[in-house]
């Protein structure tokens, strides 16, 4: 059965698999996105539930990457409407995405490389700090300590994401692996209500996808973020994921629990079978 | 008077009153436009194929200017003091590539570009060091290049084209039109472009980027000593040529950096734009705008188009 | 091999943030500020003082303005020197008009009228990014410089088309024009050029610089993670061209006591932007460096041969000048792309490890 | 207020009552730090003490009486040292153990000593103590220290330490009686109470539970307070394992007897990091540890520019010739002097800043003898390192080295207020002011342990040289002869061959033997990086073990030694004749290592008999295959033929090498 076509059934599924079955964070409806002539996304429509992790899967070039770009007003969709936070939009500014509480990591690490882990995670403030360009130039008193106040809040990320040891180290110094991880860092410095992860396994090895995995469960168990996560290893997008939305060539072509889009054979034809 | 009217209506009453005299001033424009083309082409060439935004392209020109005057001072005929010119130009290529870009590739872009500045101060001391500071006349008899104008009883007056203007539109048309097939026909002009896409590409099809910068340097070498010859022979031979050269940078920004038409088009337009510009609205500024104008023209356009009139746009991606 | 890290724990978050968190490295800052406050003006002559020091630290000051817009910003501007003359005219005309008002109250209000015009030319880079808008810096530069010829209010109209400075005191001691003594006005231009770093430290320190250098590594990112570019990018072109305004005000009042248009010609802002280069882009020491780089070479070429006993044309010496900045630019850039500071930092790590490598 | 007299307040004789006394005379300076989140969190002892009364108050709650046993396991905590003094304020007392321990180890002990409830440190100790509660279920509560991965354990007897303290400080608040009770509690205790159970590492056999006394420790304390004059404005950092006795002395006793800060690193990993930024005034560790500072500090050395090397070679040798003739005070030329100084400025000074030492006045080590070129080495460059011996039922001190009379061959004369006697046999007896109580329910090993006369034995070989200093030789009953008589102490040897950087363990055979032969453990580090250097690639331990060009390298050392030994006439007659390089490293988990990484040579002789007997019927390799367990538990069997190598005479060039 084509299981896109009948949301509640995948509603009950979803429920039953487990996914909070809590009012849509996010709701994107009939989205189509194309430059010049190629259609990147056709008329896509999925939501993101309060609280769940929901993933975004298919084969390369199905799209996965500009439609977290639509989300977080990256891209502009030249059709269909995001809803967020029950706020229906058409276009909007990436820093605005950003305020309203979308926070993103990216495909290929986008890290200020200049700069170290703290800085990195501290940047990830920047909108929570209100200081004025007068404070900022005496660096005391009030600007001082807000420095200190976020400061305190990145040290905690640092603590959860066990990169101490590497707090001031220059970023582009890095392991690969090590890098994502602070990007991470930086996304939940800025305290998102929604998580945009981009491949956040992608070239890892074992161990580290087995880190981040934990990671990305404590975030959405403990600190109840809601994440939408683009992920090419099946084992751990069934294994996180409470729904998952499967796309091919920009177009949906199922949404439901991880059993049900495993068994699904449209989805099976179209990705896993590339896969296997 | 009040300054409206003579900001816009004025001048063109005055074009419409004088057609000769507007002739004149877009035929001037015309000339002009025509080597801050050339000059323009200098950077295009080197910025496609090797993402090196060459500030010292105009310095290469009034280079190989001095070079080509000094080298007849010092009693060389001219046509072997203009082949040893092309001989020094292509040393300067191979030099550059050996001891700049060499040692610099994979740095990032202001790097190179600095190091571009480095070596226009190095040219700038080495030129007047060898062939002293004070100005010099091109030697565009001994060239066999014309002298003298033709003028022309049209448009109600009379209009003057100096032969040397003349030869100049006609060399730079010949060398763009080169240039460009250039680009299309050759085998290192196809290799060129496939560098200006992709650097692996290139490698892939087998062609060393090191002999690819040197052709590139040498060709732009080449045009800078013919707009040097052509400025050369309209004003004379000094290092005050290079606010010239940096005229064509407007031309570069209007034109986009990739673009031979867009070097075209922009220097045209800047040329003219210039002049008129300066010749009917200049007086109500005091005069000399000519230093800044074309910028300011450039700056306008790219307010509308960010990557110039022919740079290509690119989809941010992530 | 100085360094006795040992012991020097943090205790608190500020200790830790401070920007030189090492002892060693405060009282080295401290002794450079002694002697530059006691030594400098007991034992320099007035050549030191006037021909070395005071440009030394005006042009360290342009640097640093420089260094924030492209160091920290990464937005490469052409127009510097453009700016800094929009200082040095707005005092001249602040100082002539208003005559009782204190000069260094016009010194430092001048960096306002620049900061404006810097404003102004910032305005495209919303649009315009890279190379494009390092040429479009170009045009505030010829511009102004074309104001600073055409526009005769902005000098008086003196026939000599030159501004010349006012003699005005401090407390009745002379501080600009012919009787101002070297020592006094070096002194206040390192007063004021030590504040003003001070400032641009705290300033690169904290959330803004974070954000400025956010822009420059990958503006993109910097978008997503909620940082406003434009406004961002505008206040980095409105910081520079202050700093540059003040430079610029200084360089006339309190160095060359007069200046024509071309002082402020675009070889100054190609001079800035090699001693930022050189001395090392996003670092405020690295532009001290730079500036005394750049700036002492000159002299030095200038003197080396008397000294050997040759004597050369001063023509020659300007040539040579020239051969050797643009050959030591190529050369510094192959050896260390990162400039004089990177180098500091290295050796500074290397003393911090001593006897071991790492 | 820095004096002694005053920071020992000379009339509390329980912890507890000391921390109360410092709340009060210096309260408002800092008594613990703890690197976390980045930077060193620091408490005064005002606010430790309130901590404690907390703590105690929480326990109370628990049930926890007077007598009763509670554990502690985790790394060096400021929390887990407060639960200590808590469990001491209440009469309780407290069982550190080791945090590393291994379940079935840890079980044995918990079940000995019947703990009441369990203080650890994270999930990871947490996870083991509940596994080990299924099958003892003896212990009704366990408080743990970092949250972090215990959000969604629901279980009732899990209590955050913090939480309590929290708790705690709401009901002081509602009613002021609770605070008093506790204060009371204090008043009650008696030096004569049992302060602490440690459970000694357990060279032979099941780990005893050795009872302390309250005065006891803090005499002991208070006397080596005095000796190396510490004050309230010391600092050290408190690394070493809660459950060894050297931590609970050297780092607690000491620091609530002496006042000073007790600085708590953020991890093991990081304690070098630490160490640096703390840069301790008093600084203890084991021989190993100065061993692989030295090694990892001489292999740095090597990847260092040719200037460096070369000024570190030579000031290394001005120091070898003056630096302990400096640090003891005798007198030397002034040039020499100078040199000296000037070595001070350019390798001495930044290389102890690179490790942490510049700020330290008294380093000790102890638990294994060290070797002299080691020794020299630190005390040549100006560290005061000084050797103790001692053993956990002393309380640790039996004997240390006075300042300026330190010879590396011995430890040291009596430590004050103890007495040392040799008895017939040649054992080392004592009466120390520390001395331990009893064994935990043990009685005939107690009394096994005393003399009639109230002294403990040590059970090591030993004896005074002219100076009154005493010299250890060995394990008393590892002392052996060979068939021909003469003597061999087997421990004694395997020092020898340790102080060999390249040389991790060794242990030594030859009682009733025809000849002394020996097992050899090559140290990974220091080989690896010779295997590097002389291009020699190796795919695994037991591969470069084997490689021909580390047995001459080792028969070289070997050769050395039996040189060494030569010139000793005690030992002339037990020069190495064979030995062979183990294809494994030994290993605690093994149970060939104790947790103090002392060798178990009984087991290892059974464990690796086939070996032992080829080196003794001369064959030239042996095939071995022995059980080893992984980190996670796992079992699994390595097998390997093992070659064995003859030792020469030693001819004079092996003399002058080892010379």
């Amino acid at each position: 059965m084509n299981i896109a076509a009948s949301p509640h059934a995948t509603g009950a599924q979803g429920a039953a698999h487990g996914g909070p079955l809590r009012d849509p964070l996010l709701a994107v409806e009939s989205i189509s996105l194309s430059f010049g002539g190629l259609k990147a996304v056709s008329e896509v429509s999925f939501d993101i539930r309060r609280g769940e992790i929901r993933a975004i899967i298919g084969p390369n070039g199905a799209g996965k990457t500009s439609m977290l770009n639509c989300i977080n007003g990256f891209y502009h969709p030249q059709e269909g409407r995001i809803t967020f936070k029950g706020v229906a939009r058409r276009r909007m500014k990436p820093h605005e995405a950003a305020s309203q509480g979308i926070a993103r990591t990216f495909q290929n690490v986008a890290l200020f490389k200049g700069m170290s882990t703290l800085d990195n995670i501290m940047t990830g403030r920047a909108l929570k700090m209100r200081r004025g360009f007068l404070w900022q130039l005496l660096r005391h008193g009030p600007a001082l300590a807000e420095e200190i106040e976020h400061r305190k809040f990145c040290e905690e990320i640092i603590d959860f994401l066990e990169i101490e040891h590497i707090r001031k180290t220059p970023v582009g110094k890095l392991p690969y692996g090590l890098q994502k991880r602070v990007e991470l860092g930086r996304a939940l410095a800025m305290e998102p209500d929604l998580l945009l992860l981009d491949e956040p396994m992608a070239g890892m090895n074992v161990e580290e996808k087995r880190d981040m995995s934990r990671f990305i469960l404590d975030v959405n168990r403990h600190f109840g973020m809601t994440i939408a996560l683009i992920e090419h290893d099946m084992g751990v997008v069934m294994d996180l994921s409470d729904r998952v939305v499967v796309l091919e060539y920009g177009r949906k072509i199922a949404d439901g629990s991880p059993d049900e889009v495993k068994s699904n054979q449209r989805v099976i034809d179209a990705y896993l079978g590339v896969a296997r | 008077m009040n300054p409206l009217y003579q900001i816009f209506v004025d001048p063109f009453v005055q074009m419409a009153g004088a057609p000769d005299l507007f002739a004149q001033t877009i035929w001037e424009g015309f000339v002009g436009g025509m080597l801050y083309a050339l000059i323009a082409l200098g950077y295009v060439l080197i910025f496609k194929a090797s993402g090196v935004f060459n500030f010292a392209q105009g310095i290469m020109m009034v280079f190989a200017a001095l070079t080509l005057v000094g080298l007849h001072e010092m009693g060389v005929h001219a046509y072997i003091a203009l082949l040893l010119t092309l001989g020094v130009m292509y040393l300067l290529a191979v030099g550059v590539e050996r001891a700049v870009l060499r040692p610099l590739v994979n740095q990032p872009d202001i790097i190179l570009f600095m190091a571009t500045f480095g070596l226009t101060y190095l040219l700038i001391g080495a030129g007047e060091l060898v062939f002293g500071g004070n100005p010099k006349t091109m030697i565009a008899k001994e060239l066999g290049l014309p002298s003298g104008g033709i003028d022309f009883n049209i448009l109600g007056g009379l209009v003057s084209l100096q032969r040397i203007d003349i030869a100049a539109a006609v060399i730079a048309s010949i060398l763009v039109a080169g240039l460009a097939a250039f680009f299309q026909y050759t085998r290192v002009g196809r290799a060129l472009r496939a560098v200006a896409d992709d650097h692996q590409a290139a490698l892939s099809v087998g062609i060393s980027l090191n002999e690819i910068w040197v052709v590139v340097w040498f060709a732009a070498g080449v045009v800078a000593l013919a707009t040097g010859v052509m400025w050369g022979a309209r004003s004379n031979v000094s290092f005050a040529l290079q606010i010239v050269a940096l005229k064509a940078l407007p031309v570069l920004i209007l034109g986009g950096f990739t673009s031979v038409p867009g070097a075209i088009v922009g220097g045209l337009v800047v040329g003219i734009g210039e002049k008129l510009g300066e010749f009917y609205w200049g007086p109500l500024l005091g005069g000399g705008i000519e230093s800044w104008l074309a910028y300011v023209i450039a700056l306008a356009f790219l307010l509308f188009r960010p990557h110039g009139l022919f740079g290509e746009k690119i989809i941010e991606r992530i | 091999m100085f360094y006795r890290e040992a012991g020097q724990f943090k205790a608190t978050y500020a200790a830790d943030q401070a920007v030189f968190p090492i002892r060693q490295d405060r009282i080295g800052l401290a002794l450079i500020l002694v002697a530059a406050y006691v030594a400098v003006p007991l034992l320099g002559g007035d050549f030191l003082l006037s021909s070395v020091m005071i440009p030394f630290l005006i042009l360290s000051l342009a640097a640093i303005a420089l260094n924030i817009l492209t160091g920290y910003a990464g937005l490469v501007s052409l127009g510097t020197a453009g700016f800094m003359g929009a200082g040095a005219y707005a005092a001249y005309k602040l100082s002539t008009l208003f005559p009782q008002v204190n000069i260094l109250v016009w010194i430092v209000v001048s960096g306002f009228a620049s900061c404006a015009i810097g404003v102004l030319f910032g305005l495209p880079s919303l649009r315009i990014k890279g190379f494009y808008l390092t040429v479009a810096t170009l045009a505030s530069q010829f511009f102004l410089q074309w104001c600073f010829v055409r526009v005769s209010w902005l000098y008086n109209y003196n026939p000599s088309g030159a501004i010349e400075v006012p003699a005005r005191a401090l407390f009745g001691l002379a501080i600009t024009g012919p009787s101002a003594s070297p020592v006094t006005r070096y002194l206040i231009v390192l007063t004021i050029v030590v504040a003003m770093t001070w400032f641009a430290s705290n300033l690169v320190h904290g959330r803004i610089g974070r954000s400025w250098m956010a822009i420059r590594d990958m503006d993109i990112a910097a978008q997503l993670i909620g940082i406003r570019l434009y406004p961002a990018k505008l206040l980095a072109f409105a910081v520079s061209s202050f700093y540059a305004g003040v430079a610029g005000a200084m360089m006339v009042f309190l160095w060359l006591g007069a200046a024509e248009p071309d002082a402020f010609n675009i070889n100054l802002s190609f001079l800035l932007l090699f001693m930022v280069i050189i001395g090392g882009l996003g670092s405020l020491t690295g532009s001290f460096f730079g500036a005394a780089l750049i700036h002492i070479l000159p002299i030095a070429v200038r003197q080396a041969p008397a000294s050997v006993g040759l004597t050369i044309g001063g023509a020659t010496v300007e040539h040579l000048t020239y051969v050797i900045t643009g050959a030591m630019i190529i050369v510094f850039l192959i050896v260390e792309p990162h400039g004089l500071a990177r180098l500091l930092q290295i050796g500074k790590q290397k003393l911090r490890t001593w006897p071991f490598p790492y | 207020m820095t004096t002694q007299a005053k920071s020992g307040g000379s009339g509390e004789d329980t912890f507890a009552k000391l921390l109360r006394n410092h709340a009060h005379v210096r309260g408002a300076r800092q008594a613990m730090r703890l690197k976390d989140r980045g930077i060193w969190r620091t408490w005064t002892w005002g606010e430790a003490h309130e901590k404690v009364l907390r703590l105690a108050h929480a326990f109370r709650t628990f049930g926890v009486a007077r007598g009763d046993r509670i554990a502690i396991a985790g790394n060096n905590r400021p929390n887990l040292y407060w639960s200590m003094t808590a469990a001491q304020a209440l009469g309780a007392i407290p069982v550190p153990v080791y945090a590393d321990a291994v379940a079935a180890e840890l079980t044995k002990i918990l079940a000995n000593a019947g703990v009441k409830i369990a203080v650890v440190q994270d999930q990871e100790q947490v996870d083991k103590f509940i596994a080990i509660n299924e099958s003892l279920g003896c212990f009704e509560h366990i408080l743990y220290d970092e949250k972090r991965g215990l959000e969604d354990y629901e279980d009732a007897r899990l209590h955050e330490l913090d939480a309590l303290i929290a708790k705690a400080d709401a009901e002081f608040s509602r009613d002021p009686r609770a605070r008093a009770a506790i204060d009371r509690e204090i008043d009650a205790g008696a030096g004569g109470d049992i302060s602490v159970m440690l459970y000694t590492s357990g060279t032979t056999g099941l780990s005893k539970g050795v009872m302390l006394s309250a005065e006891g420790c803090i005499n002991a304390a208070r006397d080596t307070v005095a000796f190396d004059k510490l004050t309230d404005r010391d600092e050290e950092l408190a690394y070493l394992p809660l459950a060894w006795v050297g931590d609970h002395y050297m780092n607690y006793a000491q620091a609530y007897v002496a006042g000073f800060c007790m600085a708590c690193p953020e991890s093991p990993e990081t304690v070098q990091q630490d160490l640096r930024e703390i840069g301790p005034t008093f600084y203890f560790a084991p021989p190993r540890v100065f061993e692989g500072l030295l090694t990892r500090l001489t292999i740095r050395m090597e990847d260092a520019g040719a200037l460096q090397r070369k000024l570190f070679r030579h000031f290394l040798g001005v120091a070898k010739q003056w630096g302990e003739k400096i640090l003891n005070g005798e007198d030397v030329p002034l040039f020499a002097r100078a040199h000296y100084a000037l070595g001070n400025l350019l390798i001495y000074a930044p290389l102890k800043n690179v490790l942490g030492f510049s700020r330290i006045r008294v380093a000790y080590t102890a638990g294994e003898a060290i070797g002299g070129e080691l020794f020299g080495f630190y005390r040549s460059i100006g560290l005061n390192l000084k050797q103790l011996y001692g053993q956990t039922e002393a309380f640790l001190y039996v004997t240390c080295h006075k300042d300026g009379e330190v010879d590396v061959e011995t430890v040291g004369p009596p430590a004050p207020n103890v007495t040392i006697r040799i008895s017939d046999e040649g054992e080392v007896q004592f009466k120390s002011p520390g001395r331990f109580v009893s064994y935990y329910n043990d009685d005939e090993k107690t009394a096994e342990a005393m003399t009639a006369d109230g002294f403990v034995k040590t059970g090591d070989a030993g004896i005074f040289d002219a100076k009154g200093q005493l010299r250890i030789i060995d394990r008393a009953k590892d002392v052996g002869k060979l068939l021909d008589g003469s003597l061999v102490a087997p421990k004694y040897i395997e020092n020898k061959l340790k102080f060999h950087p390249n040389i991790r363990e060794a242990v030594v055979f030859g009682d009733k033997r025809e000849c002394v032969t020996a097992l050899i453990n090559i140290d990974l580090a220091a080989v690896g990086n010779w295997a590097e250097r002389n291009n020699i690639s190796y795919g695994s331990y037991q591969e470069l073990a084997a490689h021909d060009g580390v047995y001459d390298m080792i028969e070289k050392h070997v050769e050395g030694v039996n040189g060494a030994l030569a010139r000793e006439p005690m030992m002339a007659g037990a020069r190495i004749r064979r030995f062979l390089i183990l294809h494994k490293e030994l290993d605690a988990d093994d149970g060939e290592l104790t947790r103090t990484q002392k060798v178990r040579r009984g087991f290892i002789a059974e464990r690796y008999a086939p070996l032992v007997e080829a080196l003794y019927t001369g064959a030239r390799a042996a095939d071995i295959s022995t059980e080893v367990s992984f980190e996670d538990g796992r079992k699994g069997v390595v097998s390997a033929r093992v070659q064995i190598r003859d030792v020469p005479p030693p001819a004079m060039t092996a003399r002058e090498r080892s010379a």
